[in-house]
């Protein structure tokens, strides 16, 4: 029985040692990711799931001799949890981990990948403290003020005389309230900004004080999806006399506008592409035809977000196997030579690891479609404005 | 308290139990475990200490919590911002963080009067109450943005506490301890008159116990000893937000364990914390990645109707059965 | 008619009550009389199923049937002492409850009527709180919902209790009343006195056990008294 | 400043009344059991969800969904009774732990079944804004209000003058005496989880035509639920009424008059002031120490 069990044993070991023997030229590397994929930040951690993976396909596609796999570990938005996943994705071979969603949880596990020495990129934790840790191993393609950027030039552009934020009490929409405010108050635009507890449903109470006290030309949502719609919708029964309706995140997407096709027309957010998908670009292209190919939608803006990532990681890993540096802590180094266009624009890395270059484009809802109409560069037509859902 | 009575207090089965725990404890790490298990062991004895603090107020008090996550919370805050802005050593903000924990859990004397459900959402109640005061306090607590320039565990004696054995030792250390000085207030006079409250309020008034004082130093250890796993945590994550700190969580998870280990023995909520957790953790989130959880609910469930005592109280029935009678009151 | 055979009571390991053997007559005011603590509550309660017990408990010679609440159907009703009316409820929904038997449904206003005959001051108080009723007008509503079950036998716990001693009389008018309607009652109550000047029957337990079983015309007072009290420390 | 307040009553009042559905289930379940059934939100969230697959499969309006929710949510309801049932001599705590992992088992269920999306209506005709002078509201808002106040009509009607009614008062004000009356309190118990639940999905799907459900959102409509009943005290509809319309008034007048950031601690002051100063609650009729 024992003997048996041993020699089927060595039997797989010696299997399993000749297999890789026999492919020798495909080298396979695996990196890790943790995402939430679970609680209420899920579907983020879904949709960046899914970019990410069609970036693989598309990136081992294109270069055939290193083939990057990854493990996905559910973080469930907690802290401790993310720094278990990097550690177990370490411990299990991973070279590199691509970040959760929030710098609460990003901080900490980047933190850990760095004591481990593996390479950490996200696209989902904006705040500047990130940055100021002076990591090595840390990578990110956007931050807070790429978004106060792409949302600051558009509001400016419109020369409002008053703008009300409402703003969730969660970091990143706090951090980005913070900023704008800011910006527009320099430009002489009157700001006034509401915070409102994640739990709160019923917005018209904030509404109302907008439409009677501030009366503002646009209202600026700092918030999520699901506040997202209770506002505007609270907004449609109060109909303020306002110009514009701009959000951020997640709101400029095609799934926004079938869900919820009352809402949605003329409403502003953040956006990297028009919908049709009219990219210029041929990998935009590609990664447009291979999303609708695996999970049969329309690319996100967060899918997006994380496609980009994990190509430049990709690509990065290809290029250090290749050097054969990869095993010698060289990803880093690969990392922080990349420099290329794409679908967000052209990407660097500076010293601590952000991307000075991040700026955002502002999409609007227009019967079904997303027209880009800010940055003056990128649009794709021009804004309507006053232009509101009801 | 005299030597002999701190010694009949501290009798020899408690301290071969104590003994046994670090034994069990120290087996990982004799193993060599990854730190990814040891980080899962860290976090699941952190729910086992506030699980300790939890059954402590519900088995000596009586008094069922479902808002340990405030205390937690606000020792978490507590030990960042004395180590961050005056600067105090991080081993001594620990346990200041957990008397400011404490201090904290005075504001909630109004509510022992109260009994059952009562008490336990009121609590929850102060939870939400500090979480939204730590995010509308940015001036000291960074607000949403939260905190995430604060020490780490230091280095002593050439003893890295910040990395991963280190904080392992540490933190089991402390479960060890808590668990001891459960042990003796459950043996002294206090702890009988406290058990006899719990059982039944009106019968020990009679007796001449003074149950509102005696129930308040339960709330404040209870507090404190929460408090402190709270700073300790937020040594090791190094981040802190006011959603985090105060997360259900620290609520729900000590009260699963404990009740999964069996809240009225002192080895059950420590025991119980590690199992569940390592339990969802390795086995059902390989089953179930996407909604594991509800593995955990229905272990839970399955728990509170076939082992109410849980598993101590299971061991204690097969011990119990087997002819070693005087285990089944571990 | 209702009896009891070697009818043992308790609670959990300690029994209060011991093979007690009891047979309460059709039509007859049955009193069982003894001193606090003597197990005369245990009975009823047991009785009514609300405790287990030991030994057989029969009605018309065949053993009583179901639980607690299947015996109202059965016409067995128990009138508990006036602190156990449903205190945030009316007292004409505390009546209408004790017709829930659906035997009892039909005619709910007429019986409502009768027990408003019965205890003309319920119906000054019949959308009252009946929380709000003093300890005498309580104990009619636990009376009155009592007899809304239409009972075939009725057995009251201590009516007098905790009651000025002009209410006591006016309680027990009532009871005089039922019984001269037919009613086989089973009255348990602590003041002999009072139980003997209706009884037909008279039990006396005293520590879980019948010490004497008498036609209440037979019964000497001071010797019933003796017996009472004899030993009444152990009795406790 | 009128206007202000004015909508932020209205707004109130309207938000409260789907609230009080909550709460009165909850308090329902409790005063014949007296358990606090931790799973009360978890089983309005499957209301909700229901309401959401009827929408997106059949392109019905949500209300549509009212059979469907109440079959299902019945069903849970009654074997949520059954283990309850199982373990009612243990102690209170053992209760209280049993239903909230039931919560934990419905709100992964649902995650699993429906994925973390937030669902709300999609209907043009419930989204629709009515004015009334100078106060507004969406008409599945004014729906859902008008529903609440027929339910609780209904049911207050019910406990009055119902056999079962009044015997699950009965149950609650005192179980044994109620027993002795010939009430079969097991059947009392069963009946009421029945009501909570049919009440629970009424205001599922009110809720889901009015406000955004997600699979979390289910337990903080417990601990709202049972703020409303501390606030109301125990045993009355009108009080579980106010209650819930008060706390929705306080919370709109705390975004209102004060910061929007605060409608939480709003609520949860007001719920330990009234829990600490009026034992009694604000309309109740019994106290709950002891």
């Amino acid at each position: 029985m024992v003997r048996s069990a041993i020699a089927s044993a060595t039997l797989a070991l010696a299997l399993g040692v000749g297999l890789p023997a026999a492919q020798a030229q495909e080298k396979v590397v695996t990196i890790g990711a943790h995402m939430p994929l679970t609680g209420s930040l899920a579907r983020s951690g879904q949709t960046f799931n899914e970019g990410m993976q069609v970036a693989l396909r598309m990136c081992n596609a294109a270069s055939p001799k290193v083939q990057v796999k990854v493990d996905v570990i559910d973080d469930e938005s907690t802290p401790a949890k993310a720094v278990s996943a990097v550690e177990k994705l370490a411990s299990s071979g991973s070279v590199a981990i691509i970040g959760g969603y929030g710098s609460n949880i990003v901080g900490p596990a980047s933190d850990a990948s760095d004591k481990l020495g593996k390479v950490y990129i996200t696209a989902g934790a904006v705040s500047d403290e990130l940055t100021q840790r002076g990591l090595k191993t840390f990578f990110r393609i956007n931050n807070n003020a790429g978004y106060q950027k792409g949302i600051a030039t558009l509001l400016i552009d419109l020369k409002p005389q008053a703008v009300s934020i409402i703003a969730s009490t969660k970091e990143a929409p706090t951090l980005l309230a913070q900023g704008l405010e800011k910006d527009l108050a320099a430009k002489g635009i009157k700001v006034t900004v509401h915070k409102f507890d994640p739990a709160i449903t019923d917005f018209k109470p904030i509404i109302n004080k907008i439409k009677l006290q501030d009366k503002p030309d646009i209202i600026m949502m700092s918030a999520y999806e699901n506040d997202y719609v209770g506002i505007i919708r609270a907004a449609k029964v109060l109909k303020p006399q306002v110009k514009l309706m701009v959000g951020t995140w997640s709101l400029a997407t095609p799934k926004m506008y079938t869900e919820f096709p009352d809402l949605m027309n003329n409403v502003v957010g953040t956006s990297f592409l028009p919908f049709p998908v009219e990219v210029k670009s041929e990998e935009g292209r590609k990664f447009a035809a291979a999303y609708q190919d695996m999970y049969k939608k329309e690319i996100e803006y967060l899918a997006t977000l994380s496609f980009v990532e994990t190509t430049l990681l990709c690509e990065a890993i290809q290029r250090a196997a290749e050097a054969g540096t990869l095993d010698k802590g060289g990803l880093a180094d690969e990392m922080r030579k990349t420099d290329r266009d794409t679908m967000l624009g052209r990407v660097q890395f500076d010293q601590t690891g952000d991307n000075p270059n991040f700026a955002l484009s502002m999409g609007q809802h227009r019967e079904g479609k997303i027209v880009l109409v800010s940055p003056k560069a990128a649009a794709t037509g021009d804004i309507a404005y006053p232009a509101v859902p009801w | 308290m005299s030597d002999t009575a701190s010694s009949r207090l501290l009798s020899g089965r408690s301290l071969a139990m104590a003994g046994g725990l670090v034994v069990v404890g120290l087996l990982p790490l004799a193993a060599g475990a990854s730190p990814y298990m040891l980080g899962l062991l860290i976090s699941s004895l952190i729910l086992a200490g506030l699980g300790l603090s939890w059954a402590l107020l519900g088995n000596l008090g009586g008094m069922v919590s479902f808002g340990h996550a405030a205390f937690f919370g606000v020792g978490s805050y507590a030990s960042a911002l004395l180590a961050a802005k005056l600067g105090v050593p991080v081993l001594l903000a620990i346990p200041l963080a957990g008397g400011v924990a404490t201090l904290s859990s005075l504001a909630m004397l109004p509510a022992l009067r109260l009994s059952g459900p009562y008490f336990a959402l009121a609590i929850l109640a102060y939870a939400q109450i500090f979480r939204i005061l730590a995010t509308e306090a940015s001036w000291l607590t960074g607000g949403a943005a939260g905190l995430q320039r604060f020490p780490g565990l230091p280095t002593v004696f050439g003893f890295n506490f910040a990395e991963r054995h280190g904080s392992y030792v540490l933190v089991l250390g402390m479960v060890v301890l808590c668990a001891l000085i459960y042990v003796v207030i459950r043996r002294s006079y206090v702890g009988i008159a406290l058990r006899a409250i719990a059982e039944s309020e009106d019968a020990t008034r009679v007796v001449g116990v003074n149950s509102t004082l005696l129930k308040t130093w339960m709330l404040m250890l209870s507090a404190f000893i929460a408090g402190m796993f709270g700073a300790l945590n937020a040594h090791i994550i190094g981040f802190l937000e006011p959603d985090y700190a105060f997360s259900g969580i620290w609520s729900v998870m000590p009260i699963i364990g404990a009740v999964f280990g069996g809240y009225r023995s002192v080895i059950g909520p420590v025991f119980g914390a590690v199992v569940i957790y390592m339990f969802d953790q390795v086995i059902a989130k390989s089953l179930i990645p996407v909604g594991h959880q509800i593995l955990l609910g229905i272990v839970l469930a399955g728990m509170v109707l076939l082992a109410p005592n849980g598993l101590a109280g299971l061991v204690g029935r097969i011990f119990s059965r087997t002819g070693g009678k005087h285990h089944a009151r571990a | 008619m209702l009896e009891t055979r070697n009818l043992s009571a308790g609670y959990g390991a300690i029994t209060v009550l011991w093979d007690v053997n009891l047979k309460f007559r059709s039509g007859a005011l049955t009193a069982i009389v003894g001193p606090n603590g003597a197990g005369k509550t245990t009975l009823l309660r047991a009785l009514t199923g609300l405790i287990p017990h030991t030994g057989a408990i029969l009605l018309d010679g065949a053993p009583l049937k179901g639980k607690t609440w299947d015996l109202a159907a059965q016409g067995v009703v128990m009138v508990p002492e006036g602190r156990l009316v449903f205190r945030d409820m009316t007292v004409e929904e505390n009546l209408c409850l004790g017709a829930y038997p659906e035997r009892c449904r039909g005619d709910l206003s007429a019986n409502l009527e009768r027990m408003y005959s019965f205890f003309p001051r319920l119906k000054e108080r019949r959308s009252q709180l009946a929380g709000s009723l003093s300890g005498g007008e309580a104990q009619m509503v636990a009376m009155g919902r009592g007899l809304m079950a239409q009972p075939r036998i009725l057995l009251i716990d201590e009516p007098s209790l905790g009651l000025a001693p002009v209410i006591v009389n006016e309680v027990f008018d009532i009871i005089r009343r039922l019984k001269a309607e037919g009613t086989t009652i089973v009255l348990i109550e602590q003041n002999t006195r009072i139980a003997l000047s209706v009884a037909d029957d008279v039990h006396l337990i005293r520590t879980g056990k019948v010490v004497m079983s008498e036609p209440a015309a037979s019964v000497d007072l001071d010797r019933l008294h003796d017996l009472y009290f004899a030993r009444e420390g152990q009795g406790a | 400043m009128t206007e202000l307040i004015l909508q932020a009553l209205f707004s109130g009042v309207l938000i409260g009344s789907v609230y009080a559905l909550v709460a009165l289930g909850l308090a329902l379940a409790f005063g014949a059991m007296r358990i606090i059934n931790l799973a009360h939100g978890e089983l309005v969230l499957l209301a909700a969800y229901m309401a959401y697959l009827v929408e997106s499969r059949t392109g019905l309006e949500p209300y549509a969904a009212i059979p469907l929710a109440l079959a299902v949510v019945s069903a849970v309801s009654i074997a949520l009774f059954m283990l309850v049932n199982m373990i009612r001599d243990h102690r209170e705590l053992n209760s209280l732990i049993l239903t909230f992992a039931i919560g934990i088992i419905l709100t992964n269920a649902i995650l699993l079944a429906f994925a973390s999306d937030m669902r709300t209506t999609t209907s043009a005709f419930l989204q629709d804004a009515v004015s009334f002078g100078d106060v507004y509201a969406m008409r599945g808002e004014i729906i859902a209000f008008a529903l609440s106040l027929v339910l609780m009509g209904l049911l207050w009607w019910w406990l009055k003058a119902s056999w079962y009614g009044r015997a699950v008062r009965a149950v609650s004000s005192n179980r044994g005496a109620a027993m002795l009356m010939g009430i079969n309190p097991t059947r009392i118990e069963t009946v009421s989880f029945l009501v909570a639940g049919a009440l629970a999905s009424f205001a599922g799907v009110a809720l889901y035509t009015m406000s955004v459900v997600q699979p979390a959102v289910g337990h903080a409509l417990t601990v709202k639920a049972f703020i409303i009943t501390v606030l109301a005290g125990v045993g009355s509809i009108p009080g579980v009424f106010l209650g819930a319309v008060l706390l929705g008034v306080t919370e709109a007048l705390t975004v209102t008059l004060a910061s929007s950031a605060l409608q939480e601690l709003a609520g949860m002051v007001l719920f330990l002031m009234v829990l600490f100063l009026m034992p009694n609650g604000l309309f109740g009729a019994r106290a709950r120490r002891g």
